[in-house]
């Protein structure tokens, strides 16, 4: 018996992703504020909303609308969030190109592929203080889970989890990547912007995915 | 509290802006099918190789202002303190492409770095040639031993006015790449940071300046420097702000130099010169020529308080190129 | 509370503006025997009606910025925000004069008035023709009908810019004072104060803007204006500074002129443009012709927030005049 | 029996007048704040203590400290003090040239030509809220007292009120030159700092001629 996420229409699970963002704005840009320039939730709201007028009221598949959501951070806000997060959405979209189903194997191929293609971008490190140290350890966790015989919404469980972990794990980091790494010892402290939109994101996918088990 | 500022939308300010700089300047600036990009009216021009800079806004006149006769072509412009977008980036360089291929010459963030990555890889794909040079001038923002890591800061200007005067000059990309790239590399600067300033779209400071105290090395953006210390009177602000600068070792007693002084935004105009006059009589006493400066709100970070300090050590490639007229907003040089 | 601006004694700040004014840019600098005393160094030039002006410190590059070629040749340096003395006024007239008369174009305010007349009356005995234009832009500062109480403010520019250009078109006395005249005739002015200025040997405001409230009218020196209504977005505030400019009827549908948007200080250049836009829409509106616009910092208030507008209505001469290339540290053109 | 003032050096004199500015500084730059720019206690301070540094130590007659004291205004500050009041100590300096012994008459003298030095270059009428609210009725008053007989301290003192009066008068005007005028209404219910000042300077004087009355 093997589970599966069966998604109507792609555009509700981008509309939770641009739901959470668009609701954590000021909380994100606080958190930047500490370390960075105060401009993340700011940055992030601008991009997922633009994605959310174009794709309000559409029928997409997952793919299709996180598409959406990549070209609306890559055109429409630039900055590190549009190449960042704009490859990771890119990497999930390419995946899972034409389905309405996913297995586990789907979202974890997903998962990976999106790590991937933000590899290609950014040398981050788990451990720089960025969103890496959220989603790679997210990834990981999902990966080893299916290989651990888990089923899909333990695995999506765990996965919260480490994300949660990653996030906290940013507060003692001093950040060696983006704006904070100028501040070295002072970086300390504080959670990293990134890697809190990031544990977000996550999060609500999970969630959504998790709503969507058949 | 209310934001005091001369805005609309808080939002739409670069939108607003934009509009306000074509409207006054049809003479320096060109719509392109990208809201995001301005051209130099006469370009392309065949033959000369293309500069293309971008940036966020917030900075003027950098980046806009850079656009003009012997300087920049075409530019990407950003939100408040933010990268272009890679498509922003791609329609500069379309934009400035004669056919001799496009120096993009840009600042040393990460998001920048990545947009314009993407952006050389788009532009190869379409058969333009593109060329980087990444300023990382900001000797506050990394030791020496890491100085890929350092930000670019006011220093850019040089850049810019030595590779648009390259190109202009008929220097083919190998060429204007190799100038520009000498001019970032003879070039340090610093910042001192007084007060903080607000983002129309957050609608408060993001970051905190006490009042009697300043910030050593602070960022474009608000990058916390080097050191937070109490208020210097301008003479010795210029000689803390000299020290990290010469003891890179550059700057030897005989050698000849551009100072660029700008102010954050906020800054009198006239205490400007009375930071210039102290930085002038510490460079003369040091055996150090002025052979240019520049003194303005040159590189600025909206209504921040503050002053940076850009010096590029010459030789007579990069006098030459200095020297050569210019004709921009922000710069204009007979 | 210290005050968080860049200098060293808080009572010579303009003494130590001037020697880095003189240090950075002796192309357009000499000094004279008289201390606040600046002079273009080609000048006098034989046969060349001499242009002299001269006014409190504080607003630069206003007024010393406007020293250069085709412009202003010596200018007074008074204290911040004060005229300069009888003595500065003379020695400028002095050294300005090349034997065809002076003309000393300055802003109406009563301790300009006083030391102005008493220089031009030492002038004469001395031998130097000198006459005068006293510009009286600002429409905030007195109803037309006693338009003699009128302040002068950014449109001093203009003033300095025509007059200059007539000079050295090789207009007579005579006609350099009827040019100028008219430039000023032509021109009304007034501003919008955001936020207040502290005179560093004050050391605190001398003024005060609520929070949220914006001051129309407002004097370059914090002189309270016609109003204190809430802060309007710059469509707005276009609208509600171009009203008393435009009802006294001398930019009727069809004219060209010259707009001029000049800073206060601390406001960011984009926020200039973003106002600019407006003015620019609702000119078009009314079919006012915008020859040709400056935005910028061009007549400052130390670190004042806020907007000035002035707008000179073009005929053929003082189009010709307008467009004439000058240079000098404020104003470069072609 | 006519009472004189005798003055063996007049820089003591002129220095009572600069130490009365001096250190109502802040005072007057605090009036000239409400409905002028605030820096009219600078302005006079910088000026008389320009004074200070010329004629300290030195012997002068009254009739050279004040014009020393003219120059240092007129050379050393500009703005509108240094024209205004450089013409009224003109005016002193002027009539009792070579005098070390000052009579009821020679005061009087020197205080009308003062006040008509001043007209010279200013227009400025009673009423008009500025410093002539209180140096022409002082005068006024001084020459009447002289004419009615009074003695030479009855016309100081005589003097001193009406200048006191001259300025408190200021407090109900509507500013009609200056900085202030731009007002309008908005310029009553305060003092005029010029019409302080000059109380200070008059008040003084009479202060400092009275003890030498011999
Ligand atoms: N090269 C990078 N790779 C991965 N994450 C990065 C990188 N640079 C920055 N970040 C992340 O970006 C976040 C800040 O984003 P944001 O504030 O939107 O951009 P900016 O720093 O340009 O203002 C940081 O908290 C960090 O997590
Ligand atoms: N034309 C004038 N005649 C007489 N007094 C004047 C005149 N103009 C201004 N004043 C006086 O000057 C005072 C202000 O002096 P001050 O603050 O030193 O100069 P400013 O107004 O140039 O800042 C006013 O209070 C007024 O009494
Ligand atoms: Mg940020
Ligand atoms: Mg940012
Ligand atoms: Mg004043
Ligand atoms: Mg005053």
């Amino acid at each position: 018996m093997s589970e599966v996420v069966v998604i109507k229409n792609g555009v509700d699970v981008v509309n939770d992703l641009i739901n959470v963002i668009v609701s954590n704005r000021d909380y994100l840009s606080e958190i930047d504020g500490a370390i960075g320039d105060g401009d993340h939730g700011i940055n992030m709201a601008k991009g997922f909303n633009i994605c959310k007028t174009r794709i309000d009221g559409k029928e997409l598949t997952l793919s299709e609308a996180l598409a959406e959501l990549s070209d609306s951070l890559m055109e429409g806000i630039g900055g590190s969030m549009g190449p960042l997060y704009g490859c990771i959405f890119t990497g999930w979209s390419d995946s899972i190109q034409g389905k309405t189903e996913l297995t586990k194997e789907d979202v974890q191929a997903m998962l990976v592929n999106g790590m991937s293609e933000l590899q290609d971008i950014s040398p981050a490190q788990k451990g720089d203080k960025c969103l890496v140290d959220t989603l790679f350890p997210a990834v990981e966790t999902f990966q080893q889970a299916v290989k651990d015989g888990k089923t899909f919404k333990e695995a999506l469980n765990i996965m919260k989890d480490a994300a949660a972990k990653g996030r906290d794990s940013t507060k003692d980091l001093v950040a060696k990547i983006g704006r904070a790494s100028r501040l070295g010892e002072r970086s300390k402290g504080v959670l990293d912007a990134g890697a809190t939109s990031c544990c977000l994101l996550v999060t609500q996918l999970a969630d959504s995915l998790e709503a969507r088990i058949k | 509290m209310k934001l005091n500022r001369i805005i609309n939308d808080p939002n739409l300010v670069v939108e607003d802006a934009i509009e306000g700089y074509v409207a006054a300047h049809p003479e320096f600036f060109s719509k392109t099918n990208h809201e995001r990009v301005l051209k130099y009216p006469s370009i392309p021009q065949q033959g000369k190789v293309g500069i293309v800079t971008g940036g966020g806004s917030g900075h003027e006149p950098a980046f806009l202002g850079y656009v003009g006769k012997n300087m920049v072509d075409a530019v990407a412009i950003g939100e408040i303190f933010s990268s272009p977008t890679a498509g922003a980036f791609l329609d500069a360089m379309k934009a400035a492409d004669g056919g001799a291929g496009v120096a993009c010459l840009y600042g040393n963030y990460a998001g920048d770095n990545m947009n314009v990555k993407m952006a050389v890889k788009k532009a190869a794909a379409a058969g333009i040639t593109v060329k980087t040079v990444v300023a990382n001038d900001d000797v506050a923002s990394a030791p020496i031993t890491e100085k890929e890591k350092r930000r670019g800061v006011a220093g850019e200007i040089l850049m810019w006015k030595v590779g648009g005067a390259a190109a202009a000059a008929g220097y083919d990309l190998d060429g204007v790449i190799a100038a520009a790239q000498k001019a970032i590399d003879n070039c340090r600067s610093i910042g001192v940071g007084l007060s903080s300033c607000i983002i129309p779209a957050v609608g408060h400071p993001n970051f905190n300046i006490d009042n009697g105290m300043m910030e050593v090395g602070i960022g474009h953006h608000g990058e916390p420097g080097i050191n937070v210390v109490p208020l210097q009177p301008a003479k010795e602000m210029a000689a803390t702000m000299l020290e990290p600068i010469l003891t890179e070792g550059i700057f030897e007693a005989g050698s000849e130099v551009v100072v660029l002084v700008s102010g954050l935004g906020a800054t009198p105009t006239m205490e400007l010169y009375i930071y210039y006059a102290e930085v002038d009589r510490i460079l003369k006493e040091k055996g150090v020529k002025v052979h240019r400066s520049y003194v303005g709100n040159y590189f600025t970070s909206l209504e921040m308080m503050g002053v940076t300090l850009s010096m590029m050590k010459l030789d007579d490639e990069l006098k030459k190129l200095v020297d050569a007229p210019v004709h921009s907003l922000g710069m204009v040089q007979g």
